[in-house]
Order: structure tokens, then C-alpha cells, then sequence
């Protein structure tokens, strides 16, 4: 008799997502396109009624990067919602010309049509009673960390944002941030702010911090890692990443973005892209 | 409205009655779920699961996708909450649907493969199985099971005597001679049949120097194989008598039509919901609309249309006749 | 200058010696003088000439083509002039060319091929024969060659004694264990095996309700099947010792990258050449700036850098180890 | 033994093109676009050094139809040279938007650099004594008949440029031809000119024409050639048409495209498109 019962308590199970996501799939024109931070591209297009009011920070939507009639690149590609305009019932998307996809979409004008589907993901979480919020960018990792601001600052938060790039052009303008944000920056060359990696600021404000939300390349996320275990006292404060995967689906169906957590195998398109670090098995 | 309605288990007292040819794909649509929330999943002909093994599976490390020009790679290792996993869950959700749900079921042995199909016969909500023989026979020395005509039949054999549910089995693209496989499952008792299962390919990251999936090798899908996928149908419907169900790169009506004229009663889309999830439901309304156009009472009467009229023999790939004259005038009329 | 030349026949002492790794495929480059008038055809590493037959052939019915997504079929039906009208015409003006002229042959017998090498071993001009075994084998009720380990050696032995020219044996992907064949074709005496040829594929005219093609199948070829060629040359190159030529979909640097990295000595382009002509002498100075760029003195130092470093066993398609913990950190590096 | 000598007599050889067709691929900014015909475009690019006074009506360019790093529509798609400007260095197409290749075409803008190869195929031939040359045109077959007046007129001949459309609207407007050109009509409606076929016109106009040339779609070369089977005199006036089919190379390299004619078979990429209507086989 073949046995059919689980040789192994993992967590298989967990991975498949219960929770049914609401999103849409939907028609958006862009209205706005600005360049920003050295080659990069500020999207905005109209997002259907309540969408801009609904997401929350962390969250992204997935783009078709290609013209109708063609099947190549074939997937959606995520962002990461920078900005959400609730009265102008508009996002904002942060684009990177990197590889296929983002070159076209970063290519694209005001007018045309993009099909977007979102809002995706859990988005980032703020403890309710957390006053002061550190943010850590490192290069479009700094999208979703805007939005979060806004968000906080909206509910009477502290905020302090610290980005790291190579040169003062690739930073975020600070025009882009809401004036009530303490905005601190580091250079790889010393042409603006603090000369080296970003993290190296991060033990100054681990103290004041009562979160930490981190987003940006890997290098980042390992010396953020290591700053954390030297500098943080009893786990504290909790340090949320927004990580990144190859996604197809971004609805949990395809199992091939999955993260492995202490909790298991989890989907980052719908129970990420954001975890609390030190849940992450890395 | 054209009749769209198609039962895909004819032979069987169960049957397997579909409002419509439109199918969800395994692997492609979790459980039903996980799309519950974008599309109107009811509308669906039916979806088919993803692959459930015996065992809960991890599946395999990361990466295990990647895209390809007009294609995709996965790699997912069947990850699947195993058998037990799956039935305390998904069947009494399903048995409130009103869309048929059908289960894929793969395992490494035909015995297992029996005893899934046990299990599953007395489910509520489960309206038929789906045999997922592109996977290592382990006592075959690993040797996929759909490659061979003889170890294909074997499975269908043993779950066709393990439950009176509608049995469908998936067949690989990696067989030299795909008819011989289709003919050897028909025999053997399958319902229907289904093609094309993910043909395998690699990609290398060349920064890395290594293959992108860790797993190293991963299924091809997406539009990419849709000639491959329409030349097997195209093969199988000549020579099988059973529905065969046709997929692989399906994102259009236009997609849909040419499944439909090679001779499958219904169709499956998979990678193609991941770019555009909403298309798929659209596809049924097209696909009503087309044939209403085309004054078509029902979708049966293209099945089959480019089919040369009588079924070619075993194995061959015989093409339509050619046209008898070189029609230059006909040629030339798309200017 | 990184050293891009590689001797695709080092077995044989006639050799086949290449300046640069880069050859046009047969039957997308002519005889080489339809591009001579669009691009500099002498500095291509070699190139394949259209497939020749014994007698003249006028090819198949009309349409011929068709494109697909990221891919195109073709059922052109091999329609050239035979190999005397051949030979009267292209040995005597290729031995006047720099670059070498690789003759790709096809046959319905064992003794036609080995005819046919018998007469090109004599011609000046003819740098190498390749042998298209993805033909049908009349005495085998029409199965083709390549899909069979045995008949795909008996060819290549008997092509083998015919002549001392270099014999690249270039392998059919409908067999459904490539490794087997291209070993059976190695130990018959290939000097090199080339991969992939065409997948079979079918495209449907929806207007028209029969397939595009008159000859209903086509082969189906460019960027779509790229994934499948990767892996097949993986696999091959995983078990052979001699040179593999890999080809399938290659367009760019990478793509050409990702075949060499898979163990391919050398390359062919050819539906992309079809889209942009000036892109595979480009491809050359491209590779040529990589390997400077990486600090590689010669293309040697990446063929097969990601194969496993043992080979595997015949006939499996083992991946690469993957990544031995979970690399959080590489895996994000993208961003 | 083998037998190797050919069994058959037939025209396979002559198939292959002897000539080496000298062709360029070439990067053409797009410089104009305008609306004509309904739905068409014209399109107007900057050709390289000498090719707009080397190119011969008839001939036509092959455009790549999608942008880097999308390799979906694969395969060039051929387009008639409309008009050649030798002295502004430009040609212009003619885009009917019909497919994926043709409606991404038409909708590129000015500045767009498109990736073209021409000029290919053999162009019409006009005698060197026929000095009354009747155009037969239909859909945007205009396209090829228009440079065939352009350069007619230019050699002092005499043109009578007949075109057939469903309504007025879809007609070639007579402003984009040279005054000089006697334009005749024929409209399904009755809209403009004749109403009814445009080869209804053809009998009154064939005992003038030293020469015809006719593109357009199947329907309009079926009634072509039973006109001209009724009211030539001993095959008098030739005609010559340009035909269409499926192309992949444009060099005679693929043999993708061939037409079957009394000499046999041909590329109508390179030994075509225009052939004599009596040299073809239908
Ligand atoms: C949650 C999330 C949020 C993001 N937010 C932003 C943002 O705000 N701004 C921004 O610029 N980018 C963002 N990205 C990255 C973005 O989605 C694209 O990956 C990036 O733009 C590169 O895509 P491309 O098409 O240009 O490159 P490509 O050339 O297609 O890919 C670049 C590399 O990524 C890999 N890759 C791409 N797609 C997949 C896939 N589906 N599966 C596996 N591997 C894949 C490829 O193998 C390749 O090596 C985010 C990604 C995620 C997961
Ligand atoms: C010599 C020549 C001159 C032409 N001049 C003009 C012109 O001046 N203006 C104009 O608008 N059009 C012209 N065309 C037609 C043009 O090349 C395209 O075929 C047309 O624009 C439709 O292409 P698409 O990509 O929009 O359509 P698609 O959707 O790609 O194709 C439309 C149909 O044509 C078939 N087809 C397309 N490409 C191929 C191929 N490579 N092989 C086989 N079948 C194929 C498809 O099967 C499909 O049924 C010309 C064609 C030729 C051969
Ligand atoms: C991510 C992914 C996971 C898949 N998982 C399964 C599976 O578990 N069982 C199965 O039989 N097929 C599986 N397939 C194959 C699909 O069901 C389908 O046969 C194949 O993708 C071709 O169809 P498509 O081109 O429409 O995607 C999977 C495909 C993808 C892309
Ligand atoms: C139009 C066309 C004609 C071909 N003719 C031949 C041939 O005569 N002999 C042969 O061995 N392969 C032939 N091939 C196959 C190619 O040489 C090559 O194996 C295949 O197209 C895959 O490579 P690609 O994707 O780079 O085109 C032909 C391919 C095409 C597209
Ligand atoms: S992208 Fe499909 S499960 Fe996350
Ligand atoms: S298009 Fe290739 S031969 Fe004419």
C-alpha cells in the first residue's frame, strides 16, 4: 500500500495562499513622465476609482511591458507604487531602464495606454504606536519607501529617509520628498552627503528608530544585515525589506516567486514582497 | 449564443460537461483561488489545478522561472501540499463552485498513481483527473513515463480500474511520436486526452555562467511552442476517437481557433493567464461571438475543420491536401 | 584579439579550421552569394550552403512560410538543383572565397548520402560536408534518421567512408533522447554534430480552416526555440568529446553566449539573419570586445564554463549544481 | 549504383539567383508621416547617400517591425517604394494597417529610426520606345505606380493612372500625384467616377497603352486577366504586375517567396515581384 501520508511536517501547505487578492486588471493612461535620479523615469498614469486611495505602501502593480499584437517580453513586469494621488486618482511608478521591459516602459509617452494589474502584494506595516520611522534606500528601492513616507507623515509620524547611490545625481531630488522628512544621504564618491555606503549611517538612527524599512539592491540588504546584528539591541527595532523575485502571476498561482521564511516557503507576490528581515532564512 | 457546451468524457456514465471549451491550465491557475479575486472564475469552462503528488513537495530551490523570446521556463518542482493537504482543503470549497474543477495528479510510480486516483474518486467538488505523465518513472530508471507508449498506458490503466471519474491524461511533447502515446492512453481507458504538456529547454545566465534555474533544465510555455503544440493535436485528433483537449501558447480567439480547426473539442490556457488574466474570460465571449458571425450553431462544427477527412495512420503527420492548383489569385487577395 | 578560432574536426587531419566561431545555417544564407551584395560574407567564421540532394528538387507548393510568435515556420521542401547542377555551378567560385563552405546534404538512403560525399570529397571549395539526417528514410516506411540512434549511425558511417572531408552530423530535436543519437553518430565517425534543426510544427489559417503551410508541417525555428536548443546542446556536449555546434534562435551576444557557455565550440545563425543581415558579422566583434572585456585570451576559456564539471551519463539532462544555500542576497542583486 | 544525374529537366536550377543583389541595411529616420487613403499612412524616411535616385519603381524596402529587444513580429515586412526624393534624400511608404507589422508601422512618429534593407527586387521595365504607360491600381498597390509616374513623367511619357476603391475616401487623393497624370476612378458606391470595378475602365483605355502595370489585390489581377485575355490584340499591350507573397530573406536566400513561371520557378524577392501577367502560371 503506498503511503500517503506526509513524510515531513513542512510548509508546504502555508505557501498556497488563502487569501483571495482583489485586484484589477486595468487600462491606464499615462498622464505625467518626468526623468529623475540620473536615467531613471517617473510614470504616472490614472488608476480606476479608488484604487490610488486603497493601496498601501509596499504594494506594486504589474505592468505589461510590450505593444498589444506582440508576445515579446511575455510577462508583466512589477513596480513598485512610488506615489498614490488620491484626489487626481492617479499612481506613480518609479522606472529604472534596465533590461526588455523597463526600456520600453520607460520609453513610453504621455497618452499611451498601459494594462496594469494591482495593487499586488502585503505592502509594508506600521505598529501603531511607532513614532519615529527610518527609511533606507539604495536606487529604486527608493519607490516604495516614498509612498510610505507620505503615508506616515499623513499620520502624524517622524520620518527619516536615507539613500544611497553612487554619485548626487543618481539620489532622489530632495524636492521629491514631503519637506517634513529628514532626508540624509550618501555618496559612493563624496559629491553630496556622507562619502560611502548608506548603512554606514544606519547606527546613529537605529536608536531613535522605532521601525526600519529597507528597499534597495543586495548589497544593501547584506550590509544592512550586518550593521543590524552589531548595532540592534534584543532584535529591536524590527527591520521590515521589501525583497525581490522573478515573478509571473503575482497572484500566488505559479509558485515560482517563493521566499523561504521561518514560517516556510512563502509566495512574495501576495504574502511579500515585504518581510520582517529577520523572518528571512538567508 | 452558439452552443459551447462540450462534454470532454463521453465514454463515461460521469461524463464531464463543460458550459464551455475554455480551461484554465494546470499549474497556471493555483486552485481557483488565487484568481478568484481578478476574474469571474465561474465563467471558466472548467480549471485544472495545480499538479498535486502523493507527498507534500517543497519544490525545487530558486530561481524557477525565467522568461524566454515570447516563452517562459519554470521550474517549480510540483511544491503542493500532497495529497492529504489538498483534500482536507480544496474539494469541499469547490463542491460550492459552479465551475468544474479538475485535479492533475502526478507521481513517480504507477501504484501511486492508482492510489491518488482512489483518493480522489469519493471527493466532493472534484469533477474529473487530469494524468500528468511528464514525470520520472523512478523504477524506469527515471525515464519520463509520456516518453514511452507502454509506461503511458500503464498509468491510464491503473487509474482508470481506481475510479469512475473522468480520467484525461496530459500528454509530453518530448515523445518522438506523440500518436503512438495518444492511441496507447485511449486503449487503455483514458476519457480525453490533453496536449501539449511543457516541452523541455534551458537558459543560461551568462554573467553567472549557470543555468538560471537552479534546477538547471525547466518547461517551455507560452506562445513560443504554439506550432508545436497545434501540430500535436493536429497529429493526435487524426488518429484518437476520445476529445482531445489542446494547449500550449493559447492567448487569442485567433489562438483558440486554430486549437479547435486541428481537432480539440476544448482548450486549456496557461502562461497566458499570467500576462493577461481578464483575456481569458473575454476568450468565451469571442469565442461565442466569432461563431455567431461565422453562423456556427454550435462550436462542434469547426472541431476538426483543417483536418484532412479521413483520419491519416498512426504516427503520421499528414498535412491537409495542398491546394490542387498554385492558387496565385488566392495568394494574393490579403493585399 | 581575443583567439576566436576554433577546428571544428580536430580528429581529422583535413581539419576545419574556422577564423572566428560564427556560421550562417543552411538554408538561410543560400550558397552565400545571395548576401555577398549586403554584407561582408568573408569575414563569417564558414557558412552552410542550402540543403542539396541528389537529384533537383522544386521544392514544395506555395506558401512556404510563416511567421510565428518570435519564431517562423518553413517547409521550403529542400528545392535545389541537385548535386551535379550543384556542383557545376559553386565549388569553383567558394574556392576563389576566403571564408570556408560547409555542403549540407540530405538523402531518402543510407547509400544516396554516402553518394553524394563520395562526389563533394572531390570538389575544391567544399571545406566540410554537414548531414542533415532530419530526412525521412524511405527504406525505414518514411521514419526519419534522426530520430533513431541506429539509422543516424548507419548514415554517418557510411558518409564517413565516402570521404576525408570534415562530417558534421547535425542532429534532429524530435529524437527524444539527443544524447543517445549524437553519441551513436560520434563513435560512427563524426569529426563534429550541429544542433538543433527545425522542431515539427504546424500553423492553422483560421480564414481559410487548413493549415498555413501547403505541405501542412513546417520547421519551426528563430528566438522561440532557443530554450530547447540550450538545453539540447547541454545535454550533448555533457557526454561528447567531439566539437558541438550549437544553433537554434541565436540573435544577439548573449544568446550566442548562453551556446557556448552550454558547451558549443561554435555557433550558427540563421533565421536571424533573415531579420537583420549586418547582425551576425557585428556578432564577431561582439564576442570578440566580450572575451577582451572578461580578460579571456581565447573563446576556449568559456565553452561549457557551465556544464557540471563531470559529465554527466548518457542521455540525462543533469543541471548544474544549484546554488548549495538559498542566495538571498544574489538573488536580489539585481535590483 | 546511385543515379545522381537529374531525373527531370525542370527549372530549379535558374531558381537560384545568379545575381547578388546589392542592397543595404540601413538605420532611416523617420522624417514625415501623414493620413491618406482612409486609414493608410505615408511614411516618409531619410535614405542613405544616392539611394532615392537608384531606386526603380517597383522595387520595394524591407522594414523591421518592432523595436530592439522584442523579437516578436520576428520577420521584416516588405512596403513598395512610394515616391523617392533624390535631392531630400528620402522615400516614402505607402502602410496599410492590416497586421502587427503593418499597424506598429503606422503608428511610429517622426524621429522613430527604423531598421531598414533595399531597395529589392527588380523593378518594372519600360520599354524604351513605349511612350503610353496605363497604371492600373488598387488598395495600396498605388504605392509602386506612383514612383512608376514620378519617373514615366520625368522620361517625358505620357501616364493614365486608373485606381479602384470602395468609397472616395479610400481613394489616393489626385493632389499626391503629378499633374501631369490623367487620374480615372472607379468607386464600389458610385462615390467618386466610375461606379463599379475599376477594371471595367480598362477595355477603352488598352488600344492607347503602349504598356500596362497593375498591383493590387486578388480579385482586382483575376479580372485583370479575363479583360485582358478578352480585349488585347496578339497580347498586345504587355502587361507587367507586381505580386505579393510571404517573404522572410528579401534576397533570395530562403526561398520562401517563389512564384511559378514559364521559366520556372523564381523569387519573386529578387527575380520579382513584377513579372509579365503572361509569364506567370495561375
Ligand atoms: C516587488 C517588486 C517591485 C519592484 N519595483 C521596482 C521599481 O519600483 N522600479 C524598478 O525600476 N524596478 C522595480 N522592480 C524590478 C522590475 O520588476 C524589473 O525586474 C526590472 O525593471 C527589470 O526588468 P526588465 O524587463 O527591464 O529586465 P529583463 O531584461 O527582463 O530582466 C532583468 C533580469 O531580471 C530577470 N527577470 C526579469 N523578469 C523575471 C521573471 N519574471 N522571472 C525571473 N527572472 C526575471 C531576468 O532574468 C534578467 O536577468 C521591482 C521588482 C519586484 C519584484
Ligand atoms: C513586394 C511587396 C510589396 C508590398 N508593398 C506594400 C505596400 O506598399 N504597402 C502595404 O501596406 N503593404 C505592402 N505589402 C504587404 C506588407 O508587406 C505586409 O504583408 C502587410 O503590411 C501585412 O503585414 P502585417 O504584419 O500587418 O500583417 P500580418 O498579420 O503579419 O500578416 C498578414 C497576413 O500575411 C501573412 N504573412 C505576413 N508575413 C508573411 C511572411 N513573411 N510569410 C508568409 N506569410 C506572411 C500572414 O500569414 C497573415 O495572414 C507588400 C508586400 C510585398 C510582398
Ligand atoms: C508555472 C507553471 C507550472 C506548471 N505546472 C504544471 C503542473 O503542475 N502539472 C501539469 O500537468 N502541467 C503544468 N504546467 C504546464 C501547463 O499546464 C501547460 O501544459 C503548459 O504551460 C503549456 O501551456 P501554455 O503555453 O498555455 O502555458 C505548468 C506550467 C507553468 C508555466
Ligand atoms: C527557410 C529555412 C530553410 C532551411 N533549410 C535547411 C536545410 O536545407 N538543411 C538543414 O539542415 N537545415 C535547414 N534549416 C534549418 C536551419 O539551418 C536551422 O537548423 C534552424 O533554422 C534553427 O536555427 P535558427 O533558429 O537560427 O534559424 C532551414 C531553416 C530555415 C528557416
Ligand atoms: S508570481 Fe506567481 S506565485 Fe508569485
Ligand atoms: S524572401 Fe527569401 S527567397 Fe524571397
Amino acid at each position: 500500500m503506498v503511503d500517503l501520508e506526509p513524510r515531513r511536517t513542512d510548509a508546504t501547505e502555508e505557501a498556497v495562499a488563502d487569501v483571495t487578492v482583489r485586484a484589477r486588471e486595468f487600462e491606464a493612461e499615462v498622464v505625467a513622465v518626468e526623468s529623475v535620479m540620473l536615467d531613471s523615469t517617473l510614470i504616472t498614469v490614472r488608476a480606476p476609482n479608488g484604487l490610488a486611495s486603497q493601496v498601501r505602501a509596499g504594494q506594486f502593480v504589474d505592468v505589461l511591458c510590450r505593444v498589444d499584437g506582440s508576445y515579446d517580453p511575455l510577462l508583466r513586469r512589477p513596480y513598485s507604487v512610488y506615489r498614490a494621488d488620491p484626489s487626481a486618482e492617479t499612481l506613480t511608478l518609479l522606472v529604472r531602464p534596465y533590461g526588455r521591459g523597463s526600456q520600453w516602459l520607460a520609453a513610453q509617452g504621455v497618452g499611451t495606454t498601459l494594462d496594469v494589474l494591482g495593487p499586488l502584494g502585503n505592502g509594508f506595516s506600521v505598529a501603531p504606536r511607532s513614532r519615529n520611522l527610518l527609511m533606507l534606500a539604495g536606487g529604486v528601492g527608493a519607490a516604495p519607501l516614498v509612498l510610505l513616507s507620505d503615508h506616515a507623515l499623513a499620520d502624524g509620524r517622524n520620518v527619516t529617509y536615507l539613500m544611497g547611490a553612487a554619485t548626487a545625481e543618481a539620489l532622489l531630488p530632495a524636492g521629491q520628498l514631503p519637506s517634513d522628512v529628514e532626508y540624509v544621504v550618501a555618496t559612493d564618491d563624496g559629491s553630496r552627503g556622507h562619502r560611502g555606503f548608506v548603512t554606514d549611517l544606519l547606527p546613529e538612527y537605529l536608536r531613535w528608530a522605532d521601525q526600519v524599512f529597507a528597499c534597495g539592491p543586495g548589497p544593501m540588504f547584506r550590509s544592512l544585515r550586518d550593521v543590524s546584528r552589531a548595532h540592534r539591541v534584543g532584535g529591536k527595532p524590527r527591520v521590515q525589506v521589501s525583497v525581490e523575485r522573478g515573478m509571473a502571476c503575482g497572484l500566488g498561482a505559479c509558485l515560482g516567486c517563493v521566499v523561504e521564511t521561518r514560517q516556510g516557503l512563502q509566495t512574495s507576490c501576495v504574502q511579500g514582497p515585504v518581510y520582517d528581515m529577520d523572518d528571512l532564512v538567508w | 449564443m452558439a452552443d459551447l457546451s462540450v462534454d470532454l468524457a463521453p465514454n463515461n456514465p460521469r461524463e464531464l460537461r463543460l458550459a464551455n471549451p475554455v480551461i484554465a491550465a494546470s499549474g497556471c491557475f493555483g486552485y481557483g483561488l488565487e484568481y478568484a479575486g481578478v476574474i469571474d472564475v465561474q465563467r471558466l469552462g472548467a480549471f485544472v489545478s495545480k499538479g498535486i503528488t502523493p507527498q507534500p513537495r517543497a519544490g525545487n530551490a530558486m530561481p524557477r522561472i525565467t522568461e524566454t523570446p515570447a516563452g517562459m521556463l519554470n521550474a517549480i518542482g510540483l511544491q503542493n501540499p500532497g495529497l492529504r493537504g489538498f483534500v482536507r482543503k480544496y474539494p469541499k470549497l469547490w463542491e460550492t463552485w459552479r465551475v468544474p474543477a479538475i485535479v492533475n495528479i502526478s507521481a513517480e510510480s504507477v501504484s501511486e498513481f492508482a492510489a491518488m486516483a482512489r483518493v480522489l474518486d469519493e471527493q466532493p467538488g472534484v469533477a474529473g483527473i487530469e494524468v500528468n505523465v511528464s514525470c520520472p518513472n523512478v523504477a524506469a530508471g527515471g525515464f519520463c513515463f509520456g516518453w514511452d507508449a507502454g509506461m503511458s498506458a500503464d498509468v491510464t490503466r491503473a487509474v482508470r480500474a481506481a475510479t469512475t471519474l473522468p480520467v484525461i491524461v496530459k500528454l509530453s511533447p518530448g515523445a518522438t511520436d506523440i500518436a503512438e502515446i495518444a492511441l496507447a492512453v485511449e486503449e487503455a481507458g483514458a476519457d480525453a486526452v490533453s496536449l501539449i504538456n511543457t516541452l523541455v529547454g534551458m537558459a543560461i545566465d551568462t554573467r553567472l555562467r549557470r543555468p538560471v534555474l537552479a534546477n538547471g533544465t525547466g518547461g517551455l510555455s507560452g506562445p513560443a511552442v504554439k506550432p508545436v503544440a497545434v501540430r500535436m493535436v493536429y497529429q493526435v485528433a487524426s488518429v484518437v476517437r476520445v476529445p482531445v483537449i489542446g494547449l500550449g501558447g493559447i492567448v487569442s480567439l485567433d489562438d483558440a481557433l486554430e486549437f479547435f480547426m486541428a481537432g480539440a473539442s476544448a482548450i486549456q490556457v496557461g502562461t497566458a493567464i499570467f500576462a493577461q488574466p481578464s483575456r481569458v474570460v473575454r476568450l468565451i465571449d469571442e469565442l461565442d461571438a466569432w461563431l455567431e458571425s461565422e453562423g456556427c450553431a454550435s462550436l462542434a462544427e469547426v472541431v476538426g475543420a483543417a483536418l484532412p477527412t479521413r483520419p491519416a495512420g498512426p504516427g503520421t503527420a499528414t498535412a491537409a491536401e495542398p491546394p490542387s492548383e498554385f492558387d496565385f489569385a488566392a495568394a494574393l487577395a490579403t493585399r
